[in-house]
């Protein structure tokens, strides 16, 4: 059976370049970057090559990358970090109601520790509306965190407007650009953005790695305190296969982004129509058009979403539903419901996230299987056999 | 994640289905994740000879309901009563802490049935 | 030129065995821990394995260990998350001047948060005095952080008896363990521990991993807010490579411990003993015989530990003065110093640290090498060409 | 993170040594680390003819020292005055930030060995 992995914005398997990049690291080149000798002297040099690498994909200067171990510690970083630093000046933190739980949870924190959190809504598309988000701006507004593309809708929110008008207002802006990093182009002098997180394992290098930009001058408290790594910001023994391992996968996705995200767009929307057209009563979550271009989020009325991601990966398919480390929580994505998606609806969402290894025949073999799979939960389903009735009675 | 048993039957469950003129039909929703079940029973001499179910909800929901189905064919009523969900999800090997609920319907489900079924009959 | 690696405290390559475990989770078995398909259904099985082969070498539950991405992070977390979560219990700490900068820091950052800490003394062979500790308590104490072992001089701590102490007045009590596992038998239970933090790198696992036990009922706030893993301890997706690397590591360590610490012994009392001899005015720092099987910190009076440095890694062996994560700071150590060794002394101090490789013809090579070293050095240092005189002088 | 230049001279320092009876010596410590260089001079007719040094430090400490007596010997006193800690650096080929200071010491010294000259002359 060929095993179709389509969980890319769940984490992605090391692309072939970035374990080679990283391979000599582990054992022979291995020394503290701190260290004055051999062993040290040879990883400073291919830290701060890494460091270059990603500050050319987000187009910032290489000291302002913070190396960290995911994107989930990038975001408390800038969010924690700032608010920390900034409490004088304020106690309001606006974000919205579609963040990443890193975000969410860090909010929710900061919210016991005395700071006011605004969560702005999204419309049925998920997409957030600028004006609104201006209007939440108080003067005790210290930072704004919207995420630059949503991870199980992928939809992408208007960064260079809301940079425009956090910028006209003074106040500090991060961005979790985890999910957009490597699939749209990302600059953070356009952006305005004052802060920015992403996370290896999204983009070809491996779990264990990301990085935070922080523009120069915005001074942030840190969260692991101790030796004077990434010049006080972080602490800890450098990762450094796994920050070399980053530096490549930046540099490969900076080589051929705009190549990448077209084949995948087509890819995507082929998956997308497909479906469409051979499940009836089903609907994509998320902007039409404003979206990440991998991304496909899709319900299937009548029917549970985990119990099509189990008959999908009988047949090797690797697909899943809501954001991956919330999949042992109970209840429906908390995304799919602010964007006020009928509850049976989005109980049957699923999420594929398409790589650059896949392939058109991956897409036509999921359009092979799925429509099966629907069928045979529907027919198992007593609201799919009642919505005749439910239809009936409703035009009655 | 799930055993094989809970893949086996979810893969291919036993007894889905209605069963028109039913004997005794009843229900069960979770409060907890509204997973939903139908069962229909076809009763004979007090014992149990068909029984159909429709299930909207995960793998282990649908894999209780059919171990269920499987498990009371043939049986008394008063045996079909006194099953329990935790005997449904022990004879699917177990399930995982969190899925445990969702084995709670199949049991309730064909209770309600019963009591359908008796008080049709009373 | 044979290169000799002796900076094991400061880093360590990965081990042949741990590459190999690490290998396959890069790009074969690469999903992520908490997915329903294929994919992540690989990956949490070693997850779990990982941790309990963690948890087997410290005599823990598989479920008090919660995995972080170096030591500073683990060091951080404990203290931190224990200060605010019994910040209602009362706001003092009690520590050592000689710990880590992860945890010097961490408490620096607190007592800007309104906590009060004490820094207990050492004597003059880096030993800490139990019944000062225990005097040092007070009815707002609510957390004692005690390092294992010392990461410059190797000095070994009365863990056991620490614990006791702390257990009796129903004090939290965490250890800074990342020197000490892996070289010396630990075990939680017998030292009365309620939080440990360890890392990776130290014992032949790769940068970017690391643990931190949390004895079950122990509550503490998160670093990093997110998702739910590690029992909502610490969230951000498994760097499951470096997890399994971890627990092979622990894994060879719990196998032959007590071999590898003789060995380690018998070539450290060679390496000082002939260094001793061979060297006139020179010194050991740190405690004679409560010290780690593996570290020698040595002083050559009347020279600059960096130069004596330089000229060894010149002739391919690598050692370190002082931590290597202060390399790139001014001063001298703040351990040494607290010992109360003499400026000039404590300025010469070089830290040998052996690891499961090293061989006796590496230690005779050194013992070849460095007393020349130390004579060129001391040619040129004026304060050498002095002594007499100052001799003379103080005789007089 | 040093420069070839810098180890060359770490590793063979030119001048090491004592002067007797030198016709200036000076010293200077650093304030900031505790370094430490002695300066040895022969001087003729105003020229600089012999320069010895004796340095404790880092090896940017000596590398600087060896490297500031090459550049003096067969200069004019008052060339020898301009020289700057500056110059010596640069002629290193740069050093890293935080080892800079540790070439503070090199003119300095030299310095105050052609003022204890001069001093001693006048
Ligand atoms: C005693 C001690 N604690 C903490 C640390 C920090 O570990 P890491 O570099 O993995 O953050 C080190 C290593 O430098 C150490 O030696
Ligand atoms: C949008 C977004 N933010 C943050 C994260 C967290 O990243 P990590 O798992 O590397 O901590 C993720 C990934 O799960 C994500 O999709």
């Amino acid at each position: 059976m060929k095993r179709i992995y389509m969980d890319n914005n769940a984490t992605t398997a090391v692309r072939p370049e970035v374990m080679e990049a990283m391979l000599p690291f582990f054992r022979e080149h291995f020394g503290n970057p701190s260290s004055v000798h051999w062993a040290g002297r040879e990883t400073g040099a291919a830290l701060e090559a890494a460091r270059e690498k990603v500050a050319r994909l987000i187009n910032c200067d290489p000291a302002e990358i913070v190396f960290t171990s995911c994107g989930s510690e990038g975001d408390n970083l800038a969010i924690k970090g700032v608010a920390d630093a900034r409490r004088d000046r304020g106690n309001h933190i606006i974000t919205t109601e579609v963040e990443h739980p890193a975000v969410l949870a860090a909010c929710k924190f900061l919210e016991k520790q005395g700071f006011e959190v605004t969560y702005l809504p999204v419309d049925e598309q998920g997409m957030l509306d600028v004006d609104a988000l201006e209007a939440a701006i108080t003067d005790k507004t210290i930072l704004i965190s919207v995420m630059w593309a949503n991870n199980e809708t992928g939809t992408l929110f208007p960064i260079e407007q809301i940079g425009a008008v956090a910028r006209k207002h003074k106040i500090c802006f991060h961005t979790d650009a985890v999910q957009a990093i490597g699939r749209v182009p990302v600059d953070v002098e356009k952006a305005q953005l004052d802060l920015l997180a992403i996370s290896g394992h999204k983009i070809g290098a491996p779990k264990g790695v990301g990085a935070l930009y922080v523009r120069k001058g915005v001074r942030l408290t840190p969260l692991i305190h101790g030796g004077h790594q990434e010049r006080n910001r972080r602490a800890g023994t450098h990762n450094l296969p796994g920050i070399v391992g980053l530096g490549t996968a930046c540099e490969m996705a900076s080589a051929d982004l705009q190549n990448t995200a077209d084949r995948l767009r087509r890819l995507r929307d082929r998956l997308e129509q497909g479906l469409l057209a051979a499940i009836p009563e089903s609907q994509v979550n998320g902007h039409p058009s404003q979206r990440l271009p991998n991304t496909l989020n899709i319900s299937f009325n009548y029917i549970e979403g985990e119990a099509v991601l189990l008959f999908l990966d009988m047949q090797g398919i690797a697909a899943s539903s809501g954001s991956a480390c919330m999949s042992d929580s109970f209840g429906q994505s908390h995304v799919i419901d602010a964007m006020g998606v009928d509850p049976m609806m989005a109980n049957s969402a699923i999420r594929f996230g398409l790589g650059y290894d896949n392939s058109e025949a991956d897409v036509d073999q999921v359009l092979e299987i799925l429509p099966g799979i629907v069928k045979k939960l529907r027919d198992m389903s007593p609201f799919y056999h009642e919505r005749g009735a439910a239809k009936l009675t409703a035009n009655s | 994640m799930y055993s094989d048993k809970v893949i086996d039957h979810f893969t291919n469950p036993r007894n889905v289905g209605e069963i028109e003129n039913a004997d005794g039909v009843g229900e069960k929703v979770s409060s907890s994740c509204g997973d939903r079940m139908k069962v229909f029973l076809k009763v004979e001499d007090g014992i149990i000879k068909d029984i159909k179910f429709q299930t909207y909800g995960c793998g282990a929901a649908i894999a209780s309901s059919s171990m269920m189905s499987e498990m009371v064919v043939g049986k008394t009523l008063q045996e079909a009563l006194d099953l329990t969900n935790d005997q449904v999800a022990d004879a699917l090997g177990g399930l995982p802490a969190p899925k445990l609920h969702c084995s709670n319907l199949a049991a309730d489900a064909l209770h309600e049935a019963i009591k359908n079924y008796q008080a049709a009959e009373a």
